[in-house]
């Protein structure tokens, strides 16, 4: 940003103050820029899910508003703008109002260090990690807040469950970071990237098999401090009718949706950028990279991607999983994940110090890290199109009325499925 | 905010107030929860926010003016309120049913307790959190509700039996569309099997909470599957049989603690699916030996029982669905009371919320099963 | 099952050691007990082996104005035995009081509940009576036969402007003993969320 | 799909584009709440299940009355229920509408001669859209949904958020709603 600046200035050959003016504008311009974006990105996330969503429940989802009802989230946040705004006569009215803009600067500040692409960083700090977990942490505040503000005992509920679980969660999440830390020896996002290679191989995903462990113990921290089910106990609906933000309608309300998304693409992106390469295009060198504005668009376009499907299975797990009650929440966190996400760093740790980098046995472990991946990769992928294919395309229109079968075939089906009678009749004969 | 801390009496009791509009209490039903953080003290339910009095109508209709309001004791098991009371009404009179209407209503009862079972597994899942089953189950209800509305012409308040058989006779073409829609479901449980009941989270979320042991489910009054969750092998179809149901072969599933000890939640739960499956087998059966013949007895136009009293159950599929019913010569009833399963099904969560965390009082009120009109009236 | 309930009857009378009045008319046949040993013959029907009935079916008033009491009806059956049992008692109109069988069986108390809110009928011993089913300012027992209307109800008209009021109840044959206006007791922890619990969506 | 103008009184030439396109927004994201009291409640379901996807509308439930566009009186409503349902009405933000489905929240319908049984849904709230049928399909639930959406299309919004919210229906309970709660 700063050579920007100086650039610029240089250019029109500007005087001292002007050119803290030109920077001041610069940074603002900037920061409306990185708002903006994440605001784009986490309404279009909205609409995902609903799409995804009906999908999943043979649905259709929105589609009534623009092409594929891709208008959509734009609907409902000017309808939201537009609502009453309300806030409860027994609320402390301060917070209430406050918690809201705490949740969105919380997730929203963080896009500031998200790389985007080799040149597409707000703001490459060298402490870039660190930052974007504390940053992250000023949700937890709005939250707890919003509970507290709101005078309602379900929305205190939902904090207070909001605070435990969020703050639980940051430890294991914290130390999978470190292990990609201690490999690649910077904090900077851009670094990261930079000490992985285009290929799956070169990935710290398939680094070594504690690399690969502390992915998952990543996501699965990162899903559950973003709320999301199977750990969405703050506003578990069922249970605690909205959580924290039950008494918050119109714009207020907006915030926390949005925030919520904005999430979910911020830790999908966090999880490219430590795991899975970011930016990096396959068979092209960074410096070949930072040549060429084609290069460039391709390396966006694969970190788009790649954080895509993060947030797309983030989403499919939504809607396909129950919930974790409060306590089985805490014993996952503290029984499971926090010793293995320790038993990471220290293996990782151990790995660097005996096996020396470059070194046949660390190219063994790599490959064979990446074969098993990949290998356990193709069997999930090939298990869920064969649930596809066996349950077909069901989109309810009323086949039977029309006296026509769907596209499924029910002995295909049953043929499938049935392990699960045979095991219990077999248990009620024997 | 400190004013909500005050407001206890013991400071380190929290009381919430939960309902009558709360996504999981299905309807209008209300708990006053009394918690020390998450974890209850008790839980007091507070119901008839949906009492309609309908046992009072029913002393201001005749005996057929009667039978739509029946629907609407439940709505979800229609076809068993209407046959409840139309039993009861014929065992005063004494009327024999024809044998094509005998198995007809145990079609359509057992049709409809699929369709019943349909939702509230749906609605057990969704209270755990997973939505999709939920709307997985209400498409295959749409298929359901299809055939009924082809039968009798309502999506959900049939109105189909009459005092002495059934209002309708079944087309051959609908037998046919039922048969497409059982080859079409049987492999659908088979799915919702594999995709949520033996979930890993759903069975952690389910077993072992909340056992009712038999003792306190036959107190209590528990009936129907609740009561056979907790161990107790009693169905009113089989044992004290009625209607067609001699003629049928199908299997009364038990609670045997699959996942946890007998009469847990996911005891109450698997049987529903169960059940299911059951009812399956005996539309099979209905549509294998369906009779010839009429389809309604004769029945005067304004029936004028004789004095005496009557008490007669059907297995709904909430379990024992009993209809108390008074005469006293004139074509008004004199009295008529409903016995049903969640009424009795609500109250023994006050007995066994003890403890609990509020998590699982939404497991426990989905897998009771418990719905507002049947406890209400 | 008209002969077994006769034996049953006379096994529980036997045991009572009075003599029950046993009535066969259409449909079930049902044996009427003195208020007064009312719960003593629950509790005999409960435990005597013999009879061993564990499940209450349902518990129910029945207003007979004419005779001027208002019945109490059990139905008891036994899943060990299969057998059922229909027994009737019959409490004073006037001022209606039995002995609470909440002991007896736990299922009793939401029935006796329901009795005492649709006729007011007053169980002694019951843990927790009060109104179930209508609100707690509710006026009156509508279940019984006189029981009438009131115009309106918290400001919410009882009849649809433009409709005609329907009046309730079967025409009585003979003024029947009016029954005081009940006085509903409102207990200290009537379990309502005490004030101040103001938060939003009935989540209050 | 292009912006209702209107030239109306209230509209005029510059609001009325704003309008229009407010409008559009508004009628394309209405929330209904998930709230049913009886046989209705079914079929508000199966209206937002698979066969009638109301979500294609834009239309989504939530389970909190504060972020609800949409009260659907969904089946038989008793007097103990009645001030619930107020209550529910008040805490909704402004602008609200309320769809009255079925026979028991349009006039009672067959509890005409119960004593428990409010005989309509508009003795105690405003209602914008009554549905006949016992119980409605989810057909005609769509139906009111998106007649609800066509009197927001006609609403001059501006001018009325301007002054103050309002429903242009006449509230039957102008005071304080019911009884307060204990």
């Amino acid at each position: 940003m700063e050579t920007l600046s100086n650039y610029i200035a240089d250019y029109l050959e500007l005087s001292g103050l002007a050119r803290e003016i030109l920077y001041a504008v610069l940074i603002v311009a900037v920061a409306a820029g990185v708002f903006m974006v994440a605001l784009t990105i986490s309404g279009l996330l909205t609409l995902a899910e609903r799409r995804v969503a009906g999908r999943i429940q043979s649905r259709v989802g929105p589609n009534r508003v623009g092409p594929l009802g891709l208008l959509q989230w734009l609907a409902d946040g000017l309808k939201l703008i537009m609502k009453e705004d309300l806030v409860p006569a027994a609320a402390d009215g301060p917070l209430f109002r406050l918690a809201p803009y705490l949740v969105i600067v919380g997730v929203f500040a963080a896009f500031v260090s998200v790389p985007f692409g080799q040149l597409l960083i707000a703001a490459d700090l060298n402490v870039g990690v660190i930052y974007l977990l504390a940053i992250t942490s000023l949700v937890t505040v709005g939250v707890l807040m919003s509970g507290w503000a709101s005078n309602n005992k379900w929305s205190l509920l939902g904090g207070i469950r909001a605070a435990a679980q969020i703050v639980s969660y940051e430890v294991p999440a914290v130390l999978a970071v470190l292990s990609v830390v201690l490999l690649s020896g910077t904090l900077s996002m851009q670094g990261i990237i930079a000490a992985q290679g285009g290929w799956p191989w070169h990935w710290y995903l398939f680094h070594n098999p504690f690399t690969f462990l502390a992915f998952f113990l990543y996501f699965t921290a990162a899903v559950a401090e973003g709320n999301r089910t199977p750990f969405d106990l703050p506003e578990a609906e069922s249970e605690l009718v909205s959580g924290y933000n039950t008494e918050y309608s119109g714009m207020r309300f907006a915030g926390f949706f949005l925030g919520e998304f904005a999430n979910i693409y911020l830790m999908s992106a966090i999880a490219t950028t430590l795991f899975f390469g970011g930016w990096q295009i396959p068979g092209v060198t960074p410096e070949q990279q930072a040549t060429s504005w084609g290069l460039q668009l391709v390396g966006l376009l694969i970190f788009v991607a790649k954080a895509s499907i993060g947030c797309f299975v983030v989403i499919w797990l939504r809607w396909t999983f129950p919930r974790l009650r409060v306590d089985q929440l805490m014993s996952v966190c503290y029984r499971y994940l926090v010793p293995l996400s320790l038993l990471c760093l220290a293996a990782n740790a151990v790995y660097m110090l005996l096996i020396p980098a470059g070194s046949m046995i660390d190219r063994i472990i790599h490959y064979g890290t990446a074969a098993f991946g990949g290998l356990v990769g193709l069997i999930f992928l090939w298990r869920v199109f064969h649930h596809i294919r066996s349950v077909g395309d069901r989109l309810d229109l009323n086949v039977l009325a029309r006296g026509q079968k769907g596209r499924f075939d029910p002995r295909i089906q049953a043929r499938r499925y049935g392990k699960f009678r045979k095991k219990r009749y077999s248990k009620e004969t024997g | 905010m400190t004013e909500v801390l005050q407001s206890t009496p013991d400071r380190e009791e929290l009381i919430l107030n939960m309902g009558p509009h709360h996504p999981s209490t299905h309807g209008v039903l209300r708990f006053i929860v009394h918690t020390d953080g998450e974890i209850m003290r008790k839980a007091v339910p507070d119901v008839g926010y949906l009492h309609r009095g309908l046992e009072k109508i029913a002393e201001l209709q005749t005996y057929p003016g009667y039978m739509p309001f029946t629907d609407r004791i439940n709505y979800l098991e229609v076809m068993f309120t209407n046959m409840a009371y139309a039993t009861a009404v014929e065992k005063l009179l004494g009327t024999e049913v024809p044998p094509r209407a005998e198995v007809l209503r145990v079609l359509v009862c057992e049709l409809n307790r699929i369709a019943s079972h349909q939702i509230t597994l749906g609605c057990i899942t969704m209270d755990l959190g997973a939505f999709t089953p939920f709307v997985h189950l209400l498409r295959e209800r749409e298929r359901i509700n299809d055939l009924m509305e082809a039968l009798c012409g309502n999506r959900l308040t049939f109105n189909y039996m009459r005092i002495g058989g059934v209002s309708q006779d079944v087309p051959d073409e609908w037998l046919k569309q039922l048969e497409a829609f059982l080859d079409h479901f049987e492999p659908v449980i088979d799915e919702f099997d594999s995709l949520i009941s033996y979930n890993e989270i759903l069975i952690k979320r389910m077993g072992e909470v909340a056992v009712i042991c038999a003792e306190d489910a036959v107190g209590f009054g528990l009936v129907g599957p609740n009561l056979r969750a907790s161990g107790v092998d009693w169905d009113v179809r089989r044992d004290l049989p009625y209607g067609a149901y001699p003629q049928m072969d199908f299997q009364v599933p038990v609670g045997m603690g699959e996942k946890g000890t007998v009469g847990d939640c996911f005891d109450r739960f698997i049987i529903r699916v169960e059940e299911m499956r059951q009812s399956c087998k005996i539309l099979r059966q209905c549509l294998a030996n369906l009779p010839e013949g009429d389809i309604k007895a004769k029945v005067p136009k304004m029936p004028r029982p004789p004095k005496g009293e009557v008490y007669s159950c059907v297995e709904g599929a909430r379990g024992e669905l009993g209809v108390y019913l008074i005469s006293d010569g004139t074509p008004k009833p004199y009295r008529l009371k409903w016995r049903t399963g969640s009424f009795a099904g609500l109250s023994i969560i006050e007995h066994i919320s003890r403890g609990l965390m509020i998590a699982d009082l939404v497991a426990v009120i989905a897998t009771l099963d418990v719905i507002a009109p049947e406890m209400d009236r | 099952m008209t002969t077994a309930s006769k034996e049953i009857c006379k096994k529980l009378a036997d045991k009572l050691g009075v003599v029950l009045d046993f009535r066969e008319e259409a449909g079930d046949p049902w044996a009427l007990i003195p208020a007064e040993r009312w719960k003593q013959a629950c509790l005999t029907a409960r435990d005597e082996p013999e009879l061993s009935f564990n499940f209450l079916r349902s518990l129910c008033g029945v207003d007979r104005p004419d005779d001027g009491v208002i019945e109490v009806v059990a139905h008891l059956f036994s899943y060990q035995h299969r057998h059922a049992l229909v027994i009737h008692t019959n409490t004073d109109r006037s001022a209606s009081r039995l002995e609470s069988v909440s002991s007896v069986w736990p299922a009793a108390i939401w029935h006796e509940r329901e009795t005492f809110d649709l006729f007011g009928v007053d169980f002694t011993g019951n843990p927790d009576l009060r109104r179930i089913l209508l609100p707690e300012d509710w006026v009156g027992h509508p279940l019984l036969k006189d029981y009438e209307e009131p115009d309106s109800y918290r400001g919410i008209p009882t009849t649809r402007p433009g409709y005609e009021k329907k009046k309730f109840g079967p025409q009585l044959k003979k003024p029947a003993p009016k029954k005081p206006a009940p006085k509903v007791e409102k207990k200290p922890e009537g379990g309502e969320a005490p004030k101040g619990t103001a938060g939003s969506a009935e989540q209050k | 799909m292009t912006p209702t103008i209107e030239r109306g009184p209230e509209g005029g030439f510059a609001v009325g584009p704003i309008d229009g396109l407010l409008n559009l927004a508004r009628k394309h994201s209405l929330w209904y709440l998930l709230f049913g009291t009886a046989c209705c409640a079914i079929e508000l379901m199966q209206t937002g299940g698979p066969r009638t996807d109301t979500d294609r509308f834009g239309m989504v439930f939530r389970s909190t009355p504060r972020q609800a566009d949409v009260l659907v009186l969904a089946g038989t409503i008793s007097y103990k229920m009645a001030s619930r349902i107020r209550l529910l009405y008040d805490q909704m933000a402004e602008p609200k509408y309320v769809i009255a489905m079925g026979s028991c929240a349009n006039t009672g319908g067959l509890f005409q001669e119960s004593y428990a049984v409010v005989k309509g849904g508009d003795l105690f709230l405003p209602v914008d859209v009554y549905i006949p049928g016992c119980p409605p399909r989810p057909e005609s639930l769509c139906e009111g949904l998106m007649l609800i959406q066509q009197k927001i299309e006609r609403e001059p919004w501006l001018k009325k958020a301007w002054g103050k919210y309002k429903s242009d229906k006449p509230d039957p309970m102008p005071t304080e709603g019911c009884e307060p709660l204990r």
